[in-house]
């Protein structure tokens, strides 16, 4: 183990160098001005400037700034935002665990949620049933996250007073121990509902398909032959070897959620890294938006280890073959 | 005898297969220093159990894997060697069947355009001609009426008309010998015989040798010149008196092994084991 | 309403758009501003009608020859850390941070001296009059820092205190939660004692106009400043009780505005650019993009400066809407109809309300003339360098703020831009005449401005390099238990709540 | 005696795409108590479709017609309820073996679980796990332990049949259809597979239904042979008198194809 | 499966594989359900885009009288803010969605397919390379693409179309890459090699048209997947505005959500309405595929 670990991390190391070498450029080509960003919607004074690109050595040429880049970089250092003026792996730091906290929950109900409607849509004796649970499934499934989002707020926040509006917590609130957990919670209802909602159909969706792949598997004839209740062969033997595809498309998902954080963020104010990847944009925080995006990668590549792992867990075979 | 067409000389062929992970290799010598010659029009079969590395020697035949060590020679030229010419003849000289009729035929093409594709890459024939060339090979494979097969897709074959489309196809080019991985396991045993006895039709009128890949011993005893018996990626007996008078232990546990197509000696067989 | 109590936490909603510095003289974001009020005082303010009032100065006077401004400051008065603040403050803060201060670009140049001769006065000597100088001592323009503070720092624009101010406002910082909330306690060093009445201050950071009402209509936040757009949504939402919706009196004006790039045809036309603004229905533009919540402009002048502005110069009655005269005029101009249309031109603006639904109108208005209208809608960034460091565009679209006086964001779209400065002057007039009458205007005596102003709006109005559309009004909406407003407009006679005023009415 | 399986004209006809294929096309077939009756015929016969019907383990096809009795023990398979069904497979009923052991293995579970699935419910003398243990004893395998805990792929092909049998007995039937047992097999370890066979055939005196198209394997395990072509039997008698004396062409052709290798090889 | 019959000339009644001629494609499709009501919703919704100048009352970008009008009998969606007739700009809408869906999921075919092709059947380093490159391009978020796109060369309609090929090419890559693998090794490729057919031509005749089934039902998820980019695009502000899509009108929306709730409920249906129709053509694909494909097909039921 240790040593996959260690190989899978040297094989990563030249994607992220690539990663970083591929935003510095593009960034370089992307017109954008920090400092008049700093200032706003007036002219930015001369001694303004020049104090600004004097301390954070903007004017450096581009091979020397990406050099100290990679340099700071070995020393674990993302380098300085000057926008946010604080260091950008505390800012990462700050917002990654709120970003994950969403995501988690996301997937911790979309996941079990559409392997449910895929499990019970894929095996059903009716067909009817299985008509309406797809179609609501695909129905459900093609509704914009960020527009369903904005639905529940709505229904939800406004006109039935449920949830809060935007925001993780209560702003000023006192709360310590499981009414902590209780407020979290509340504040996580919409925009985990709308997550899931989406991803949850496209789980179901990938599941059923895939059930229905493993129903034609000469083992679920053989369970049938052994006499299995429905039932037991649904979970003992159905479940497990359906839910392979999954796997690599959850890990994939999960890995790349930043994209669809930076939605559901913005419609929901959640202060994670996809709102402040969009900020950092914004305002040319090149070296913020380095940041998100190195940290996003990792998310990519630790996802894509999970995934390995985690196919050797559900199908032994993987362990020796190949 | 003539010098061999193609002969291995200790060649090794070792897979490096990685786990998904992609970490731990495995490395398994799926031939193990094999040395073999093969004349021009003789029948060699080779036997062997499961996993012994025939399939494997068949693809160095072919040229379709490079050996880890060792040399495939073709008329006593290295394969890595031969020039332009000597590569094109290579090519024309040495064609191949293959086990399943229904997966070396693209299911996507139909009989004429797959044996097409054949005769303008080589040159058969011009543009009129080429439709007489392949209903030509394909009558003489025993495809009657040819015109009848030219416009069907794989899928629209039987079994044995399926190989038999591929011997055609492997016929075109007038090879001198044929490697052919397992040409009957896929068949129906009503249809083995029929593709046996068109496999020595052919040698008798084109003198083309065969290198026959068989599980079935029957078959092979019937048909074969000269047997090579492999195990464990290796070649552990070869010779014309192989059945006759097996000499290695797995030879003989091979023979025995052999169910007799009688019910009492059959029985009888169950009952000493 | 009854007698102020003590107490309680007011939860604000800002966009926290691009904050780097909570310092107003180094970033004029409209949030920081806001949140300036809550921990920064200043020498003085406005009230109502635009009346100067005493903060830190008790008084001033100005030379004869309006040249020397001597200001008497305050006694007793004490940072928020307790240190105590005397004009060296005021002193420092002129000679360490009006060069970075955008607004101060006018007046620095032609300080001769500044002087704090004792703890509680403080000289400014110019070389020349300048008659906006008073204007530009104004809290919101010039916020007072502590000396003590930065003094010894080589380099106070990347100070941390600009991030975790020390002020002489009525509340101080406490902290910062990154992407949620930036809280401000009461400051126990305030002057102004009892005030504030207050516990606290939070301002929750909302990017989302959208989500800040309706975070207000949920009753998460207790104020926020509705977009334009969103007013009328807002008004609906008060009929639940919760909160109400106020129009606030300012003279910092927001006016939308349409650049023409003169450097090339056909916008070096002046036909052109007059057969433009004739097409263009102001009024759609007030009905539409503002939701009724605008004037049309009437010239270059804001009429918010009740002392500058002259109603004779009206774009109304010069370029009032008729679409078959600007036809005529780009006929003369030499664009006739041709298959259903005129020509092609771009129009650049921010893909952001209210600049789109601008953009929208102008598009539709001068499609109806024949003139082809390719859309480039821009993240701001992209819309800044292509529109006013490239200057490739053909017309472009903005809102524009200004603070108290036309030298603080009106002259900068008229005058000559020789550097490519951004939110200067994008179009490439230049016009000496023009830039004349700009510095006439602000340095004439005060009873000679009115005049002065009137020249300056019919250059404009004549050259036409910019349009400008309209005059949006500010709105804000605060909860119902929120008390002491009336004196907030007393306070601040530009956009800002007076959190100092204001108190919670116990439930 | 009693019929322990007594197969009525059975119609099976699929509907695939728009055809009808006749897969089953009026067949009989009588397995008595303790009898091995062999089915052969060439690919697509309808061999397995036979088996699968009977044992009605062929879901989710359309029939457009499925007609006939199969009376297992006097009782109607194809008229039964889905619980009776059950029930007749989890004990004391009828099991199948499968040609190809590693897509019948759950792949991602170990074979003893496999195996314990499979036991039939009721009071035991041994605990579970004995059992397990006894019953891969049973089908020739050795240190079982060890191979309870392995996965499917980590098995040998002929290991794996025999967890496939030792499944297929665990529910202890009466009748065990094996479909094509040996064809994925090496002819070695074809021969052991089927010394199994016939050990716990007789041991047991289970009734058996080995479906093949190779005559080798009839020939050695069956009392009494069906022929089937395009979806009929052809012919069905004794063992020897088969191969003796063959009646049907399609029968004789079979057999003369089986022999021909042998009897060419012997002209040579 | 055909019953292949054991006397030669006795031959199964000609069946042509079903993806072989379009016409054959679009029956065997209209024969399953799904495929059905998809390629119908997708053909309205094409006839819409090809129709929009002629249905449409209003031009896209022309303003009405009436801003924020209720949906009714002049307006049958209503107006926006701006006065714009949104029932015309839904029409017109159909375009850029239908556009960017086909056009950003076949130019990802064709870039993520060639890549695909290359790593799959070559191996070794080039391989290597251009997976890594693909996984590359999976690591960084769309919307930095679009930004630069955007700052590069200005909103247009085309670049679009890129950023969201940029976005899901790599998937369509992965998808052939294992097919090529899967097939490289194929028996078929194996003689076409020994018969010395040439390298485009296995790549291209023999390998492509037995690898294109489910890649073809992965560019009709891909165009879904592109609407819902552009649509997520468009809400951040970052779509072409000369081209009316759906996005956009939901980006113009959110103010509006509480007093106008059609100027945000139409274009989010339409949105829906052109995911559900791919999805349940993709669908339609793959069922006629399995009806093909699929042997004995097993089931839970007795
Ligand atoms: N591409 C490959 N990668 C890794 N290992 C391989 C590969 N091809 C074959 N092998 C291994 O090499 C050994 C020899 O394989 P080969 O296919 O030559 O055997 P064979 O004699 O043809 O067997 P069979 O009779 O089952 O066809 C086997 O153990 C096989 O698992
Ligand atoms: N689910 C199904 N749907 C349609 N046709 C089927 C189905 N199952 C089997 N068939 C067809 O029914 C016929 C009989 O098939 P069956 O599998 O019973 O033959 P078999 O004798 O077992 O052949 P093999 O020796 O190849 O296993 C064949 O033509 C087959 O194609
Ligand atoms: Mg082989
Ligand atoms: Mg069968």
């Amino acid at each position: 183990m240790l040593r996959f670990t260690i190989f899978r991390i040297l094989h990563a190391v030249p994607l992220l160098v690539a990663v970083i070498l591929a935003i510095f450029l593009m960034q370089q080509a992307i017109p954008g001005d920090p400092v008049q960003a700093m200032v706003g919607d007036f002219p930015v004074p001369p001694a303004f400037r020049e104090a600004i690109e004097k301390k954070y050595r903007l004017n450096d040429p581009l091979p020397v700034r990406i050099g100290t880049y990679f340099n700071n970089l070995l020393h674990g250092d993302l380098g300085f935002s000057y926008h946010a003026q604080r260091p950008v792996l505390d800012m990462v730091l700050e917002r990654a665990p709120r970003t994950i906290l969403l995501a988690a929950a996301g997937f911790a109900v979309a996941i079990p949620l559409g392997m449910l409607i895929g499990v019970l849509t894929g095996t059903t004796r009716r067909r009817s049933m299985d008509q309406a649970g797809t179609t609501v499934t695909l129905i459900l499934y093609a509704v914009p996250t960020f527009w369903l989002g904005q639905l529940l707020v709505i229904l939800f926040a406004l006109k039935l007073g449920w949830f809060p509006t935007q925001g993780m917590g209560p702003l000023l609130s006192q709360a310590t121990g499981l009414q902590w957990v209780l407020e979290r919670l509340h504040y996580l209802a919409l925009p985990v509902a709308a997550f899931a909602i989406h991803d949850g159909m496209r789980v179901a969706r990938i599941m059923r398909a895939s059930v229905i792949d493993t129903l034609g598997q000469g083992y679920i004839v053989t369970a049938r032959a052994k006499g299995l209740r429905r039932s037991a062969i649904i979970w003992r033997h159905i479940v497990r070897n359906s839910s392979l595809p999954l796997v690599t498309i959850a890990g994939y998902a999960i890995g790349s959620a930043l994209g669809g954080a930076v939605l559901l963020e913005t419609v929901f104010t959640w202060p994670g890294l996809g709102l402040l990847l969009i900020e950092s944009i914004r305002t040319s925080d090149n070296l913020m938006v380095m940041g998100v995006v190195i940290f996003s990668a990792l998310a990519v590549v630790t996802m894509n280890f999970v995934v390995d792992v985690l196919y050797a867990l559900i199908d032994p075979r993987i362990r020796h073959q190949r | 005898m003539t010098a061999p067409i193609l002969s291995l000389h200790e060649v090794t062929q070792t897979y490096v297969s990685r786990n998904q992970q992609g970490w731990r290799r495995r490395y398994q010598n799926a031939l193990d220093g094999v040395s073999l010659d093969v004349h021009e029009g003789e029948t060699l079969a080779i036997v062997g159990e499961s996993g012994s590395g025939k399939s494997t020697l068949a693809k160095l035949l072919l040229a379709l894997n490079k050996p880890t060590r060792g040399e495939v020679r073709f008329r006593g030229t290295s394969l890595q060697q031969l020039s332009g010419a000597q590569h094109a003849d290579y090519r024309r000289s040495v064609q191949a069947v293959f086990q399943d009729p229904s997966a070396s035929l693209n299911p996507r093409m139909q009989v004429a355009e797959s044996l097409g594709h054949v005769v303008r890459r080589h040159a058969l024939a011009d543009a009129d001609g080429e439709a007489g060339c392949i209903e030509g090979h394909l009558a003489s494979v025993g495809l009657v009426p040819p015109a009848s097969f030219m416009t069907r897709y794989p899928n629209q074959l039987s079994g044995g008309q399926q190989q038999r489309v591929a011997i055609a196809r492997a016929m075109m080019l007038a090879p001198r010998i044929i490697v052919a991985d397992e040409p009957l396991s896929s068949l129906d045993v009503s249809i083995q015989g029929q593709i046996l006895d068109l496999m020595r039709a052919l040698k008798q009128r084109t003198g083309v040798g065969f290198v026959i890949i068989s599980h079935d011993l029957h078959a092979m005893e019937a048909i074969a010149d000269r047997v090579a018996v492999m195990h464990q990626g290796r070649i552990v007996e070869m010779g014309t008196e192989v059945f006759a008078r097996p000499q290695h232990e797995y030879t003989k546990l091979l023979l025995a092994a052999r169910l007799p197509p009688d019910p009492r000696q059959a029985r009888a067989r169950l009952a000493i084991a | 309403q009854g007698q102020p109590q003590r107490g309680g936490t007011v939860i604000a909603a800002l966009d926290p758009g691009a904050i780097s510095s909570f310092n107003t003289h180094l970033t004029s974001l409209t949030s920081m501003l806001f949140m300036a009020d809550v921990w920064a005082d200043g020498l003085m303010t406005y009230d109502r009608h635009g009346k100067r009032l005493p903060r830190l100065a008790t008084e001033w006077t100005i030379s004869p020859d309006g040249k020397v401004y001597t200001f008497k400051l305050r006694q007793n008065v004490k940072w928020s850390d307790g240190q105590p603040f005397t004009s060296a403050d005021v002193l420092f803060t002129l000679n360490n941070f009006a060069k970075y201060n955008t607004y101060l670009g006018k007046l620095l140049p032609i300080v001769d001296k500044a002087e704090a001769p004792d703890p509680y006065t403080f000289v400014v000597t110019l070389k020349e009059p300048l008659t906006a100088t008073l204007d530009l001592f104004d809290k919101e323009v010039f916020p007072i820092m502590p000396k003590h503070v930065y003094e010894g720092s080589a380099d106070v624009a990347t100070h941390p205190a600009n991030r975790a101010p020390v002020g002489l406002g009525p509340f101080k910082f406490q902290s910062w939660d990154s992407g949620r909330s930036i809280t401000f306690v009461r400051n126990p060093f305030y002057w102004e004692a009892p005030k504030p009445y207050l516990d606290s201050v939070v301002f929750a950071l909302i990017p989302n106009p959208q989500q800040r009402l309706n975070a207000m209509m949920r009753g998460e936040i207790q104020w926020f400043r509705p977009e334009a757009a969103q007013v009328l949504a807002a008004r609906e939402g008060e009929k639940s009780g919760g909160y109400k919706v106020l129009r606030i009196e300012n003279n910092a004006p927001e006016r939308a505005v349409v650049d023409f790039n003169m450097r090339k045809a056909p916008f070096n036309n002046l036909k052109v650019r007059q057969a433009l603004f004739q097409a263009i229905d102001r009024k759609r533009v007030v009905a539409d993009v503002y939701q009724g919540l605008a004037e049309t402009a009437k010239n270059a002048i804001p009429n918010q400066f009740t002392n500058l502005y002259d109603p004779s110069v009206d774009y109304d009655k010069l370029y009032p809407y008729d679409p078959k005269k600007a036809g005529a005029l780009l006929d003369e101009a030499g664009y006739p109809m041709k298959d259903g249309k005129r020509m092609t031109i771009e129009l650049t603006y921010i893909t952001r309300p209210p600049y789109d639904a601008v953009a929208k109108v102008v598009q539709s208005n001068w499609n109806a003339v024949g003139v082809d209208v390719k859309m480039a809608g821009l993240d701001p960034q992209i819309w800044t360098d292509k529109v006013y460091k490239q200057n490739a565009f053909d017309t472009s679209v903005i809102s524009l703020t200004g603070r108290t006086n036309p030298v603080l964001g009106v002259d900068r779209s008229y005058i000559c831009n020789t550097g490519n400065l951004p939110f200067v002057n994008p179009t490439g007039y230049c016009n000496p005449e023009m830039d004349k009458a700009v510095n006439t205007a602000a340095t004439v005596p005060l009873d000679k401005q009115r005049a002065a102003y009137k020249v300056y709006a019919e250059i404009v109005a004549r050259d036409l390099n910019q349009i400008t559309l309209a005059s949006q009004q500010m709105h804000e909406a605060v909860s119902t238990r929120l008390q002491g407003l009336d004196a907030q407009f007393d306070f601040s006679f530009n956009t800002h709540p007076n959190w100092a005023e204001a108190w919670f009415a116990k439930k | 005696m009693e019929a322990l399986l007594d197969v009525r004209d059975l119609k099976v006809h699929l509907r695939t795409g728009g055809a009808v294929v006749r897969a089953v096309d009026g067949v009989d077939l009588l397995v008595m108590p303790g009898e091995c009756v062999g089915i052969v015929g060439e690919s697509g016969s309808g061999k397995s479709t036979l088996a699968r019907a009977v044992s009605r383990l062929m879901a989710n096809v359309e029939f457009a017609e499925l007609s006939g009795q199969a009376l297992f023990n006097g009782a109607d398979t194809l008229a039964m309820a889905p619980e009776a069904l059950r029930r007749l497979r989890r004990k004391a009923g009828f099991s199948m073996i499968f040609q190809d052991p590693m897509g019948y293995l759950n792949p991602t579970m170990r074979v003893g679980k496999q195996v314990r699935e499979a036991l039939s419910p009721g009071e035991h003398a041994m605990p579970e796990q004995e059992r397990i243990y006894a019953l891969l004893r049973e089908v020739g395998l050795r240190d079982v332990e060890y191979v309870a805990r392995r996965y499917p792929h980590e098995l040998s092909g002929g290991m794996r049949q025999r967890i496939m049998i030792a499944i297929a007995l665990a529910s202890e039937p009466q009748l065990l259809f094996a479909d094509e047992p040996t064809t994925a097999l090496d002819a070695t370890v074809q021969l052991r597979v089927l010394e199994t066979l016939k050990r716990l055939h007789q041991q047991r005196r289970m009734g058996m239904v080995i479906i093949t198209h190779d005559l080798g394997v009839v020939a050695a395990l069956c009392d009494r042979v069906y022929v089937m072509n395009g979806g009929k039997v052809v012919e069905e008698a004794d063992t020897l008198a088969l191969f003796d004396a063959p009646r049907h062409p399609y029968s004789a052709r079979l057999i003369q194809m089986t022999r021909r290798g042998r009897e060419a090889a012997e002209a040579a | 499966m055909t019953t292949t019959s054991a006397t030669p000339g006795i031959v199964p009644s000609p069946r042509r594989p079903v993806l072989h001629g379009l016409g054959a494609a679009l029956r065997g499709i209209l024969r399953t359900r799904h495929g059905f009501i998809g390629l119908v919703l997708l053909a309205f919704l094409a006839l819409v885009a090809l129709c929009a100048p002629w249905i449409a009352p209003y031009g896209p970008f022309q303003q009405t009288p009436l801003s924020l009008a209720a949906p009714g009998a002049g307006h049958l969606f209503g107006t926006d803010n701006v006065g714009r007739d949104i029932f015309s700009m839904v029409l017109y809408g159909t375009r850029a969605s239908l556009a960017i869906g086909f056009g950003a999921a076949f130019a990802a075919l064709v870039v993520g397919g060639s890549v695909g092709i290359l790593a799959g059947y070559f191996g070794g380093w080039i391989e290597a390379v251009l997976m890594r490159v693909t996984e590359l391009f999976q690591t960084l978020p769309v919307v930095l693409f679009v930004l630069l796109a955007v700052a590069l060369f200005g909103t247009s309609f085309w670049l679009l179309i890129a950023a969201v090929t940029l976005a899901i090419w790599p998937v369509e890559a992965r998808l052939v890459y294992g097919q090529y693998l899967k097939l490289r090794d194929r028996e078929f490729v194996a003689a076409a090699r020994v018969l010395d057919l040439s390298t485009p031509h296995i790549i291209l005749r023999e390998i492509l048209p037995n690898a294109m089934q489910p890649v073809i039902v992965q560019v009709a998820l891909d165009a879904s997947v592109a609407i819902l980019i552009e649509a997520g695009l468009g809400f951040l502000g970052l779509s072409d505005p000369n081209m009316v899509s759906w996005g956009q009108l939901l980006f113009a929306a959110q103010d509006f959500m509480s007093q106008a709730w059609w100027m945000s409920v139409f274009p989010g249906a339409a949105i829906c309405l052109a995911v559900i129709a791919f999805n349940l053509f993709a669908d339609g694909l793959n069922e006629m595929a399995d009806n093909r494909r699929k042997g004995p097909q097993v089931g839970l039921e007795d």
